[in-house]
């Protein structure tokens, strides 16, 4: 049956892990053991509490020496997870790892299932697939491909600044793409910063004009990345600069040419200042933009409109950086690794029709707040509302797009906290009356629970309930012009009208908008609801499913400044930890053609994704080059004579599980 | 919560699925799953292979005529391949293999593919619970016992010697 | 294309005037539809409570009757009352996501020779007017526009609660979109799908008032002309108790509440008698509605 | 004088192709016949069963059975053949694969026995006669073999120790194979006696395939005009080279009408139609769900077209009841 001639060679070791009691409450692993004993080819059976601790592995590694294995199986966790550790552990023990085979009962068996009998039964069927696999095992060698040591951060918020910055002090060279005119991302918005109230802008400029001036960091704003190519330690990049008809070079960020434009006064809206204020058709989005150069909106420039504009900006541009002509230009770059730090977008508050927001003037959501406050924004920090009034009572809607099956589902962490700044600061520049309308207070974080304690204090009112309705619906002479926010007090089980002058939604933190076409274009995977999705929620935070891609900052999920700022070190720790390594092992996956039995008919050549596979014209079969393959196996499966193979993936191995799992089924000695 | 979780009689037929996961999508919710402890049918074997569009119908084929009553591909969502369009292929390969299979008189509820992302453990649970009830109402596809009552027709007719063919086909 | 439609029971009894004008509408626009055949009770009200397979049996009915008279691959079928667009909003969705309610139904139809085969979709003539026929259409159709006249639009609780099939659940904007075309103004206010007392007018008629009174009061104090409705129960609830609230609350409460297909009737042109308006309580004055050609409506 | 080694051939279920093909040696049948002894050639020469129960066990060297096994009658004489022959080949795509009887296992047997003796179009039969296996009248009897309700390759029956493939096998591969077993220089049991490649190799039309086909439509060859020169898979003609053992020098492709893969896969292949259907699917150019099946609608029987002679060697064997 297992008749491939080499039955006299295999010798196999089959381990059963416990893993505490997470396998062996469920599955009999006794009852595994034993019956795999019995199966042809098995020398060795026996179960472990933990294979894959140092105990564990040196057993497997005595076995081989005493009893001459040849082949080795560990039924325990899933391959993703441990692979790597026994297949290290079989090389050492003096046996080619690729004559390694996990089997999953963990994840696959004992947490998924709750009958004893049958997840036992489950196991030795698995158990026995892996013991008819591995009689087809061949020895391969590992592939190693070189790291490229520069890296790709995108992103220019504080996540890709952070990552970018420890990169470059390191010493190696980062290209930092970033898709706004400036880098500085939703934080150079921001007033204040919980729970320490230092100001936002005056921690992050330094470490944006660090960027600007590193030797080692080459950055492109106002650029996208268009392609990506390549593989772990050998990606190709295409970048878009999209023109912003002024010359990089040349610009000295004087602003001169802003002021002299024909606009007066500007006409529209200001994207930095989310629309609370107007700006000019040549504009730089705030004083500390980084890099300092202006650019030229073209839908609003009367020159790109209708080429009849006086051009009063290239008239005041002594450096003449001025040019209508510039085209949007692609850059080609080499990297080894990409960490995206591409943050999030804040939820649309109109979604929510009943929160009045693009109604009622008065309703604004927490980022237009944080400009509102902020000394440099719209009303250099004056509080005047879209009327003209100031406030006197304020009300604060939490969890606006979060915690909600209708919009989003989740938490977004950050709102509770910055609420509560917002309550203090409102308060501080209008001493209004300031409400909280909350669901739960989060303050989980370094001083974030004393902070609220604080915001007690200064008399900010909470009420725990989620807001119905903002309104303007007055039913008595006193709510006359104001906003009327309904909700339930759940403290004391009434329903609460309370007139206000201002409402502020905060909003929560969600995906990028085109978060999919980008992680299409890396070849990552999204979690759920669309942030990009960690190689493992606890012990892999910032890698992904693909090789030399890492995450870092709010595009992962919604984080803070101090998350976001770990996460971006952690990332460019992995980032060097590759390139320090110069080299990546790579899974020997790849597919070849054996050329004797190939008929030359083509029909891999149509289907291979990467054009790995090309064609011999002199010997007139297919050959494929092992570099470019990445070990799908579909020309495999299309191969119509079977002249194509796998490693690790070969046909016989694949026939051999499946009559495994189905060649019957053991009698369970289950206790 | 499903009513498909566990079905511990003993000695009852119990429906024998063989499901071929790929490895960045399904097999990842599989596991997701497993962190999640989402309990379910206890009736599928996974086959990890590094994409969908390595699954060989013959893979297919040779699992119904091995034992299994059901067979499941998993795969990245369309647009998600790890490998750009691995998952296109294991379509195509499934719908024109379904026609086929339609042909052979093996219900359609036996042959499935679905498309599970990495992050839909929960989906996971689903697709085996509906697949093992499914195939639990067509019964046994017994493939292999069928196999060994054609090839031992003639033994049958020489028991019965001589007049009573009838019975053997009946 | 070609629509069933159901009247149900309050169309045949104090919605008459909703029936009158959807019909006249319909023609106007050229709308095909035919009247479901031999169909029965929606069994709103109280029958879910007391035995839902036996409720949704009697709506299933309906829908399968609608398979066998529509040869169409998805049977259209308009229900105007709000509460019988729910109910068979519900039953059609009920059998279609729950198995064993679709087996359990079925069998009950089986005994009348009958099936479902969830084929039927239950639409509202408000959703069939804006989404299917189109706005633009119904512009090219509008003799009379509406210049001047605010409208208070009032959807009610039902048709997008809880299934919002065609519009927002908390704020809807389908009809405000309607008189908007007709060359009306919608006034703005946040009472759409707020409770109009329901069947409390009849039962404890203090707390159907209270809720009565809130409506009325602040559509007029936006200043709306009139209040419009699309459902029987709405419409009643709202027009004929305004007497009564004027006396019990000290209110100066005089609003016209009509349905919103006779409005639209009357920006189509159509004769007052065919609209149902000699049934509304309180007239509206539309003397200043005018024709392009300086003819006034002749409706009201 | 030694005796000359005997050879003989066996008819199961299957159209009497494979036993005439033998005569196809032409000339070099001369050859063939002065070194060996017939001992059974149904076709051609009258010997009988009792003939071959008379001869000792493994007293013919080579017995060269075609057909399938449909009938007792089939399973009795390949057994008897087996006791009697150091070795059996199975000789055409019939004994191979099951060949073209072996699609009648898409029936039930009363299905095939119906329309045979009730439905086909030059059947009358109005006293519904269906053979019976014992018939007996003024006390003599008559037997007839059984009618199985499957239909089988020879090795399902018997031990084979040598396959030539084709429908029929051509001559050449006839007078190879005769050569080599004469030879006494054995190949390994179990072998294919043709070349373990794809057609395409040998194919006249190899180099007018184009390396990046994307299929829209199959067409059948009887709607379309062919052209000569080209590939007809690259025409949209479902052509089975690439899945089938080379060995025919294309002779259905010379002949501009394609493979339909009657000398089965290679040896690294389990189903033959399996490997087919993927590769041509993988080809199919349309991506979402109902483009695909549009495509896939232009194959109306997918069984016959991928399993023409392979259906009960196949990994599924027969249509499930």
């Amino acid at each position: 049956m297992h008749g491939n001639g080499l039955n006299g060679s295999i010798r196999i070791g089959f381990y059963v892990c416990h893993c505490g009691h997470n396998i062996a409450s469920i599955v009999d692993v006794k009852a595994v053991a034993d019956y795999v004993k019995t199966l042809p080819g098995v020398i060795i059976s026996c179960e472990y509490k933990y294979m894959c601790s140092d105990p564990g592995q040196e057993l497997i590694q005595k076995d081989i020496k005493e009893h001459s294995l040849t082949r080795i199986i560990v039924a325990s966790c899933s391959p993703l997870l441990h692979e790597h550790t026994f297949r290290a552990a079989v090389e050492k023990g003096g046996l080619n790892p690729y004559f390694f085979q996990m089997v999953n009962i963990r994840e696959d068996v004992s947490w998924v299932h709750s009958d004893r009998r049958a997840a036992t039964e489950k196991a030795q069927d698995l158990a026995r697939a892996a013991v008819q696999r591995v009689f087809h095992h061949k020895a391969l060698e590992t592939k190693h491909v070189k790291i490229h040591p520069d890296v790709l951060v995108v992103g220019g918020g504080i996540a890709g600044i952070h990552a970018s910055l420890t990169l470059a002090n390191a010493g190696k060279k980062v290209y930092l793409v970033e898709r706004d005119p400036t880098i500085g991302g939703h934080m150079a918005m921001f007033d204040k910063t919980f729970p320490t109230l230092d100001c936002a802008a005056c921690i992050l400029t330094p470490k944006m004009s660090q960027v600007k001036n590193h030797p080692n960091i080459t950055l492109w704003t106002y650029s996208e990345v268009s392609k990506v190519d390549g593989y772990v330690g050998n990606y190709k990049i295409e970048v878009k600069r999209k023109p912003r008809y002024i010359n990089e070079e040349l610009c000295v960020g004087c602003m001169d040419c802003i002021e002299k434009c024909v606009y007066k006064e500007g006409k529209t809206p200001d994207e930095f200042n989310k629309g609370l204020s107007k700006r000019k058709p040549i504009y730089i989005p705030f004083p500390q933009a980084t890099p300092q150069i202006v650019l030229i909106d073209p839908e609003s420039c009367i020159e790109f409109k209708s080429g009849r504009c006086k051009k009063t900006c290239v008239e005041a541009c002594d450096r003449k950086a001025i040019d209508f002509q510039q085209k949007e230009e692609m850059k080609e770059i080499e990297v080894g690794t990409i960490i995206l730090a591409t943050g999030y977008h804040t939820f649309d508050a109109k979604r929510i029709p009943f929160y009045g927001y693009g109604k009622y003037p008065n309703v604004y959501t927490s980022l237009e707040v944080e400009r509102l406050v902020n000394a440099s924004g719209p009303t250099g920090g004056e509080m005047i509302l879209r009327d003209g009034r100031h406030p006197k009572t304020v009300g604060i809607i939490h969890c606006v797009g979060s915690r909600d099956k209708n919009t989003n589902r989740w938490c977004s962490r950050t709102c509770c906290m910055y609420s509560l700044k917002l309550a203090h600061l409102l308060k501080e520049h209008t001493e209004a009356e300031v409400y909280n309308f909350y669901i739960d207070i989060r303050a989980a974080g370094k001083a974030y629970e004393e902070f609220y304690d604080k915001l007690l204090d200064e008399n900010v009112h909470f009420i725990r309930g989620r807001v119905a309705e903002v309104s303007d619906w007055a039913v008595r002479p006193s709510e006359e012009g104001k906003l009327i926010i309904r909700a339930e007090d759940t403290m004391i089980g009434i329903v609460r009208r309370i007139p206000v002058d201002m409402v502020v939604l905060a909003v929560g933190m969600e995906p990028q908008a085109d978060s999919q076409d980008v992680r299409r274009m890396f070849n990552i995977s999204c979690s759920t609801e669309g942030f990009f999705l960690e190689r493992h929620p606890k012990l892999a935070p910032v890698d992904t499913f693909t090789d030399g891609i890492f995450i870092a900052g709010a595009c992962q999920g919604p984080k803070d400044i101090p998350d976001s700022v770990a996460q971006a070190g952690a990332a460019a720790a992995q980032a060097l930890t590759l390139i320090d390594t110069g080299e990546i092992e790579l899974e020997p996956n790849t597919a070849f053609v054996v050329q004797e039995e190939c008929s030359g008919c083509r029909t891999c050549l149509t289907i291979c994704p990467y054009n790995a596979i090309s064609r011999d014209e002199v010997k007139q079969k297919a050959y494929i080059n092992e570099a470019l393959c990445k070990g799908c196996g579909t020309c495999v499966a299309a191969c119509p004579s079977g002249s194509i193979k796998q490693n690790l993936f070969e046909d016989e191995m694949i026939f051999s599980e499946i009559n495994g799992l189905l060649e019957h089924t053991p009698a369970v000695c289950c206790e | 919560m499903g009513t498909a979780e566990e079905h511990p009689k003993a000695n009852s037929w119990e429906p024998r699925i063989v499901a071929f996961f790929c490895n960045w999508c399904t097999y990842t919710a599989a596991d997701l799953a497993g962190v999640s402890r989402l309990r379910h049918a206890p009736n599928a074997r996974i086959i990890r292979v590094m994409c969908s569009g390595r699954v060989d119908p013959q893979f297919i084929l040779d699992a119904f005529s091995k034992g299994a009553d059901g067979v499941l591909i998993g795969g990245c969502h369309p647009g998600d391949c790890h490998y750009m369009e691995g998952n296109y292929k294991a379509l195509r390969r499934v719908q024109l293999l379904k026609r086929m299979l339609k042909q052979m008189n093996i219900e359609e509820h036996r042959f499935r593919i679905e498309w599970i992302s990495a992050s839909e453990g929960e989906r996971v649970r689903t697709v085996m619970n509906e697949m093992t009830e499914h195939v639990r109402k067509l019964g046994p596809l017994g493939l292999p016992k069928k196999f060994q009552e054609w090839d031992k027709e003639m033994e049958i007719l020489e028991r019965t010697v001589n007049g009573k063919e009838e019975s053997v086909h009946a | 294309m070609k629509y069933l439609s159901y009247p149900g029971c309050s169309l045949r009894s104090t919605g008459r005037a909703y029936e009158e004008s959807l019909v006249a509408v319909f023609q106007a626009l050229e709308i095909q539809y035919e009247e479901l055949k031999d169909w029965n009770c929606c069994g709103a009200t109280s029958y879910v409570s007391i035995d839902e397979m036996d409720a949704f049996a009697l709506a299933a009915r309906n829908l399968a009757l609608a398979e066998l008279q529509s040869p169409e691959s998805t049977v259209k079928l308009i229900a105007p009352c709000s509460a019988c667009y729910l109910v068979l909003s519900k039953t059609e969705r009920y059998l279609e996501d729950y198995p064993e309610v679709s087996t359990n139904v079925n069998a009950k139809l089986d005994k009348a020779g009958l099936h479902y085969n969830g084929r039927v979709e239950v639409r509202h003539p408000l959703d069939v007017l804006v989404n299917d026929y189109g706005l633009e259409n119904i512009v090219k159709h509008v003799q009379y526009p509406l210049k001047g006249l605010k409208v208070a639009c009032y959807y009610g609780c039902q048709v997008v609660r809880p299934f919002a099939k065609f519009d927002h659940s908390h704020y809807p904007v389908t009809m405000d979109k309607l008189v908007q075309a007709l060359g009306a103004e919608s006034v703005d206010w946040p009472l759409k799908t707020r409770c109009c007392g329901g069947s409390l007018t009849g039962t404890t008629q203090e707390a159907g008032l209270r809720l009565n009174r809130l409506l009325l009061k602040e559509a007029q104090k936006r200043g709306a002309d009139i209040l419009l409705t699309c459902c029987p129960l709405c419409q009643h609830n709202l027009e004929c108790y305004q007497e009564r609230i004027n006396r019990i609350y000290k209110e100066e409460i005089d609003l016209p509440v009509a349905y919103f297909t006779q409005l639209l009737g009357v920006a189509l042109g159509l004769p007052e008698k065919e609209l149902g308006m000699q049934r509304l309580f309180k007239k509206l004055s539309l003397e200043h509605i005018t024709h392009p050609k300086g003819e006034m409506a002749n409706a009201w | 004088m030694h005796d000359k080694p005997k050879v003989a051939f066996y008819w199961c279920a299957s159209c009497g192709g494979c036993e005439e093909s033998v005569v196809d040696l032409a000339e070099n049948i001369l050859d063939v016949l002065a070194a060996v002894d017939i001992a059974m050639w149904p076709v051609a020469m009258d010997f009988k069963k009792k003939d071959i129960e008379a001869m000792e066990h493994g007293s013919i060297l080579v017995s060269l059975v075609n057909g399938a096994i449909r009938t007792s009658e089939q399973e009795e004489m390949a057994k008897l053949m087996r006791k009697k022959s150091k070795l059996i080949i199975a000789y055409g795509s019939c004994a191979h694969t099951g060949g073209i009887p072996g699609l009648a296992n898409q029936f039930k047997r009363e299905e095939i026995l119906q329309y045979i003796f009730e439905e086909s179009p030059s059947t009358i039969n109005p006293q519904h006669t269906r053979p019976e296996v014992n018939y007996g009248t003024n006390g003599s009897s008559v037997t007839l073999p059984v009618f199985f309700n499957v239909v089988r390759t020879l090795d399902q029956v018997v031990d084979v120790d040598y396959y030539l493939p084709g429908c029929p096998p051509t001559p050449k591969l006839l007078k190879q194979a005769l050569d080599v077993l004469l030879s006494g220089n054995l190949p390994v049991k179990g072998t294919v006696l043709a070349p373990d490649i794809a057609l395409c190799d040998e194919c006249p039309k190899k180099d007018t395939k184009p390396s990046d086909l994307k299929f829209t439509e199959f067409k059948r060859p009887h709607w379309t005009t062919i052209d000569s020169k080209i590939c007809l898979l690259a025409q949209g003609i479902i052509c089975m080279g690439p899945a089938t053992r080379g060995g025919c020098e294309g002779v259905c492709i010379s002949g501009n009408m394609p493979c339909t893969g009657c000398f089965g896969p290679t040896s690294r292949v389990k189903d033959q139609g399996a490997k087919i259907l993927s590769a041509l699917a993988s080809q199919v150019e349309a991506k979402d769900e109902k483009a695909i099946d549009e495509t896939l609608a232009t194959i109306p029987d997918p069984v016959g077209t991928f399993y023409r002679y392979g259906l009960p060697s196949s990994i599924l064997r027969r249509k499930n009841f």
